[in-house]
């Protein structure tokens, strides 16, 4: 048993800490979220030459990671530095792409920072409830491929991407797993819609309709039997990717509340010297150090080829996140007092990433219950 | 023990009720309702309708233009024109510092500045804290040094809320540096007009601007202008904040954000069902409806103690605790009962005249951004903190 | 709006108040605790010739109370005092008899202490659903009454009753509201097994088995219509009171925490002088105070006839009941540490006390579910 | 970074498996299991058997007896045993005084006590807090007052768990009055027959009785039983409280706890269908899962930390906390599953003798007052409280 991570990966992430150290502060963060995509391609493509998106994916799909950890260490420093640039929309959407057509040029195209790639799944009432699926694929009557419809809903990084990957029904009832197959359609196809915007914690996403968009046989890469499978594929590392990003953004608020505590004084002497704010910090540390361990686990059982073990695990790490995101965001907040509450200072926008987090690929009260669910059959 | 409305009282009701249905701009009131900005002019407008009335101050002794109301009423008066869509009272100028010249301040400065109030001649700001004293109030070091008939106000406020709408500012200063810090304090009322003030503005971690920092260089404020004596202000600060702490609950404000909340989990689905049948969110929704009707009731109590003469101390601040952690639990459910429609914030779609849409369901768009802005609650007002502080003094520990 | 008791009221709870303080110490407590019904004789006999079993009924019913707010000023006052005798039962089954046949003997003796009475309801699997009665009651064969048969769970002072009230099935499914109806049955019955026991607070109640019990056609005290609505009203009296007696004990327990804050030292000061202890000591009078403005709602609306609006008061209550109740238990242990782990020390047995009230008549759980079923009506 | 158990430790694994389904005595596993008391006698028979296979200490050193297991077999031990049903062993001779004596005691007190340990000659109880020191245990009073080879003992100990049972009591006892209360302290090994011992029983809010109070009255102890050096005490006592915490959080207790409650939650009914199957319960039970996952791992990293040479420091002070919180939290859902059935308390039905028997589902019986019995998890050992000011402390706070 080791908790140490190998050279290679520690090397990444000092590398990736470093870069954000010296060319992400917050202003830089602010800028990079009002340009129209909601991000900066030239951060895009520097992080791209830095190799963090071929951590992502295997070598068998171009990249150089893949594994759990891979990605639990990236995510961990892009919560550090609270990066809008599109990762997790790249890992969604390439995890897809890396299961299902490794050497395709979209996927290569990713790892180059020259592709941007979205997956677009959730729709307006699925709520986190990865089986409902209303968007509907058809065969086209002329026999070429497929026609879908339907409305997709906050797609990350929907209104930047060049290529999406669509989520639509083959066949089955609506909440059914079997029936679901997943496209691969050019953004700038006929018949789709997209209409981009802000998210509150400062990134962007996008609604998307689909009106009759007609593909090619080919746009399918996954069908009826294994959409499903693939989907939770891509969402369970989107799980351990936010939860690891939730992670580097606690981490950081708690370090600069202590930081705080040390400075600000008030009747005479630092906040931080005052037992009842002592306490509340300790509780703060205590479910980080929780969510580190609970994000351990989940990167170490990522690789488990037995689901209930690997979903499990997933679905406790994002409970962690979520409720343990959104302790440490109302306690920093509130132990800092007004200046916390300010557009000029760092933990507001650490807050609300966290927060926003637990909205991402379900909450965590949905994991919740997916983890009792998960547990009924062991002991 | 009688917890019903007596007849008198529905029938009151029914006239608030009558009054606001009628009264209330329609167009008002859906911003309110949709979480939308509201300009300076909106506010205006509605003291207005309500000053017409004789409404806007209730609380004042009707010699100076307030009603007779008892607390009850007043609840009343609040719980209707809450559920009538109307904006909340701005309280800088009528609960914070009319109380404060109706009990301390010289005859002329009530005839001078009330009036004012009333017909919306001035709006008021406050400048209490400052970058270097937030709970600890008493550190503030804004200094006014005497000179003849003036004080000249050397300093920085903060945390000024809607201070670059106001043209008048009731400040705390410190007049004496030595001895304990709470002995050296003045109340001074400045126009905002007069040379060397600069306001500007802080910008919250929602993205709007609602308080501010104020400037005083050099500030001339003359002697007369001081509510009651030279380094007493501590006392007038200490009243207003009780005053304050009281308002804070904002028990109408909250059933009002209750029933929002309840419709959203109506409309949300979860499962092919409704939210509000999930037995999770279900059961959270009704332990925070049970804290409120406890809280109106614990609210209550200390309204009618009030009425019958005694101090609410204590409890003044179990309500400011309670209330603003039951306030925040509601927009913090409003935010979850939204799902991932609790993530798009189109801020353009908030202003008035925009076309700009919003994304997602009716009103979904403030819900996120104001449970941010909402974390104010437990900091404003004196913090949760220091209530906690009050009352373990108030038990004698 | 007036949130003052009447004068009689107040000198009622007065003079409970003093008898107590007089007559009912901790080791007395523990004294009438360890006899073999779990409680003095001599005591219920004062008790009731102070009138406090006459203050849990109406005029119509030979008692000169019966009103929410007697119900709780009397159950405050006896959770202040922790007492042991048998005064919920007393209200439970003398609620029914109130109801439904005010002029019997039973009753009058319930009122003048010569004779227990008690509600055999509960069944092993019913877990606070009301309306689940699997015990069963049938026409004799021979015409002259009926045939009881079944088991009932945790009866209140089940053991020293001379006559109990039992709620059986005489029509309908085993959920259904319709088709209860309840029975008295004198607890020396044949066929009728009892096993008294103590419970970890320290009061007592039974396990009772009935195997053909036989009763004549009068024994029914309300049928297939009527038998859920007394049963209602029975519990919804229950509830009140055992909100009310965790306040009397929640009050006692802060106020024992505040005299231990000023006389502990550690660390050369007063624990009251921790800021991290006086913060959660007001937390937990905040809530204290939130169940005290609760059970005033409660009090207030248990004469109400509209149904919806009396038992979600009933049930809101009661889940502040034992939700705060538990927080006050575990926090007042915690801030006293090893003392309040002792025998010989109060605060343990209000805890005990406290915690298992939540056990009774529904946990926070189950009204909490409720509050939110009553409330769908509502806006 | 790799969380897998090696081949070697799942055969380690399955070596101490074997052994324990054969040894265990099935008698003593069923007494564990339905929660009853245990006799000295238990203890002791099962501290014999293991000390038999060489088990009993597995944290001391080879040449003392212990075993050479790094911390994860010590971890794989520790679960199997208590999977099998074997009762703790007794931490205050094995994991308490032994790592105190083979650091800092002499070669002769090692000599002489360690081995006792083993064959159960001795057993020991601990002599820390006091009536006026809890929290604060460096102003302990007890003196020890030297005299030629004795130091005269005169003071009273309390919270001395089973020491009803024990023949000897290691203590912190005051050898200098002045100067700081931590530099005054030393640490000595005294035999409870020695004239002058007094051990009085400590009942419970459960009505057990498993604490003491132990009173000195000029008790004479050679100065050969002080460990270490005069005044030197306080540094052994904190390497000693350092070993109790990591060892407190007891996450295989835990695991054991957790089965035993979902076991009861499947078989207790709610609406007609198993209570695990409620969306509340079954959501609180998924919570103490995910949390005990996770402490498991953080309890890993402690140990790792410790096999590579790390100290624990703040590791330890989290893990004591969360630790008992969340077995706190387990028997307090296993009381709510019950329902009614978590009132009654059938104390005669604990005794394995009795014939009593108790009333409710299987193993009701001890489950509430083992709720009240764990509330001294977060009060001992350190309170909670002091971890929480250790791990502030140790932030430079």
């Amino acid at each position: 048993m080791d908790f140490e991570h190998t050279e290679e990966r520690k090397l990444l992430a000092e590398m990736v800490r470093r870069y954000i150290a010296d060319n992400y502060d917050l202003n830089g963060r602010h800028t990079a979220a009002a340009l129209p995509e909601g991000f900066s391609r030239e951060r895009w493509q520097a992080f791209a030459e830095l190799g963090l998106i071929g951590a992502l994916f295997p070598e068998s799909a171009g990249g150089y990671g893949g594994a759990g950890a891979d990605i639990a260490v990236l995510f961990e420093e892009l919560g550090r530095g609270l990066v809008v640039e599109p990762f997790l929309a790249a890992l969604l959407a390439g995890t897809v792409l890396a299961e299902t057509r490794s050497d395709c040029p979209q996927l290569a195209g990713l790892i180059a920072e020259e592709t941007i790639l979205a997956l677009a799944h959730e729709e307006a009432d699925s709520r986190y409830d990865l089986a409902r699926v209303t968007t509907e694929a058809k065969h086209n009557p002329d026999g070429s491929g497929w026609v879908i419809s339907g409305a997709k809903s906050v797609v990350l990084a929907g209104d930047s991407a060049d290529w999406l990957i669509v989520s639509a029904r083959i066949s089955g009832e609506v909440t059914q797993e079997a029936g679901i197959g997943l496209f691969l359609i050019p953004a700038n196809a006929d018949g789709l819609s997209i209409r981009g915007y802000p998210t509150v914690d400062g990134m962007h996403a996008a609604e998307i309709a689909l009106e009759a968009v007609t593909v090619d046989a080919d746009a399918l890469l996954a069908g009826e039997g294994s959409g499903y499978a693939m989907l939770e594929r891509a969402i369970g590392a989107g799980l351990l990717a936010l939860s690891a990003e939730a992670l580097g953004a606690m981490d950081v608020s708690a370090d600069l509340t202590v930081e705080y505590f040390k400075t600000r004084s008030q009747f005479g002497k630092t906040i931080g010297s005052f037992q009842a704010l002592q306490h509340r910090l300790a509780d703060v540390l205590i479910e980080i150090s929780q969510t580190r361990s609970s994000l351990i686990n989940a990167a170490s059982r990522f690789g488990s080829d037995d689901r209930q073990e690997r979903e499990w695990a997933l679905s406790a790490v994002k409970v962690c996140a979520g409720r343990n995101g959104q302790m440490v965001a109302e306690e920093v907040i509130q132990m800092h007092g007004g200046i916390g509450m300010t557009w000029d200072y760092a933990v507001g926008h650490y807050a609300k990433r966290l927060v926003m987090i637990d909205h991402m690929l379900g909450d965590a009260d949905h994991h919740l219950l997916r983890v009792a669910n998960l547990s009924k059959g062991g002991e | 023990m009688d917890l019903n409305y007596s007849e008198e009282e529905n029938a009151f009701r029914a006239e608030v009720r009558a009054f606001m249905e009628t009264s209330v701009p329609s167009d008002l009131a859906a911003k309110v309702r949709g979480g939308k900005r509201l300009s300076k002019a909106d506010h205006e407008s509605w003291h207005a309708i309500l000053s017409r009335q004789g409404w806007l101050a209730p609380a004042w002794p009707v010699e100076y233009g307030g009603t007779d109301w008892d607390p009850v009423q007043r609840y009343i008066f609040e719980e209707e024109y809450v559920r009538a869509g109307a904006p909340r009272i701005v309280p800088f100028a009528v609960t914070m510092l009319a109380p404060v010249l109706i009990k301390f301040g010289t005859e002329e400065q009530k005839q001078r500045y009330l009036p004012r109030i009333l017909d919306g001649s001035d709006w008021w700001c406050q400048g209490y804290s400052e970058p270097g004293s937030g709970s600890d109030l008493a550190s503030l070091r804004t200094r006014a040094v005497r000179d003849g008939d003036e004080y000249i106000v050397t300093g920085q406020k903060t945390w000024t809320t809607l201070g670059h709408h106001a043209n008048m500012i009731f400040c705390l200063v410190r007049t004496k540096q030595d001895g304990k810090p709470q002995e050296g304090i003045s109340f001074l009322l400045i126009d905002m007009a007069t040379p060397g003030i600069e306001v500007r503005p802080i910008i919250t971690i929602d993205g709007e601007h609602e308080v501010n920092e104020v400037f005083f260089d050099d500030v001339r404020v003359p002697v007369a202008n001081r509510v009651g004596e030279e380094n007493k202000g501590w006392t007038y600060a200490k009243y207003l904040l009780g005053h304050e702490r009281t308002g804070i609950a904002g028990i109408a404000f909250a059933t009002q954000a209750l029933s929002n909340l309840k419709s959203v989990a109506r409309r949300q689905m979860k499962g092919g069902r409704p939210l509000i049948e999930d037995p999770l969110f279900a059961s959270r929704i009704a332990m925070t409806e049970i804290e409120l009707d406890a809280l109106r009731t614990t609210s209550m109590r200390a309204i009618v103690a009030a009425r019958d003469g005694n101090s609410p101390g204590i409890e003044a601040s179990m309500l400011k605790v309670k209330g603003t952690l039951i306030r925040q639990e509601i927009s913090n459910l409003a935010r979850k009962a939204l799902g991932p429609m609790a993530m798009p914030y189109v801020t353009e779609a908030l202003d008035p005249g925009s076309n700009v849409e919003a994304v997602g369901p009716e009103g979904a768009n403030a819900v996120s951004s104001q449970y941010f802005n909402l974390r104010k609650m437990s900091i404003y007002g004196g913090s949760n903190e220091i209530q906690r502080n009050l009352i373990a003094k108030s038990l004698g520990l």
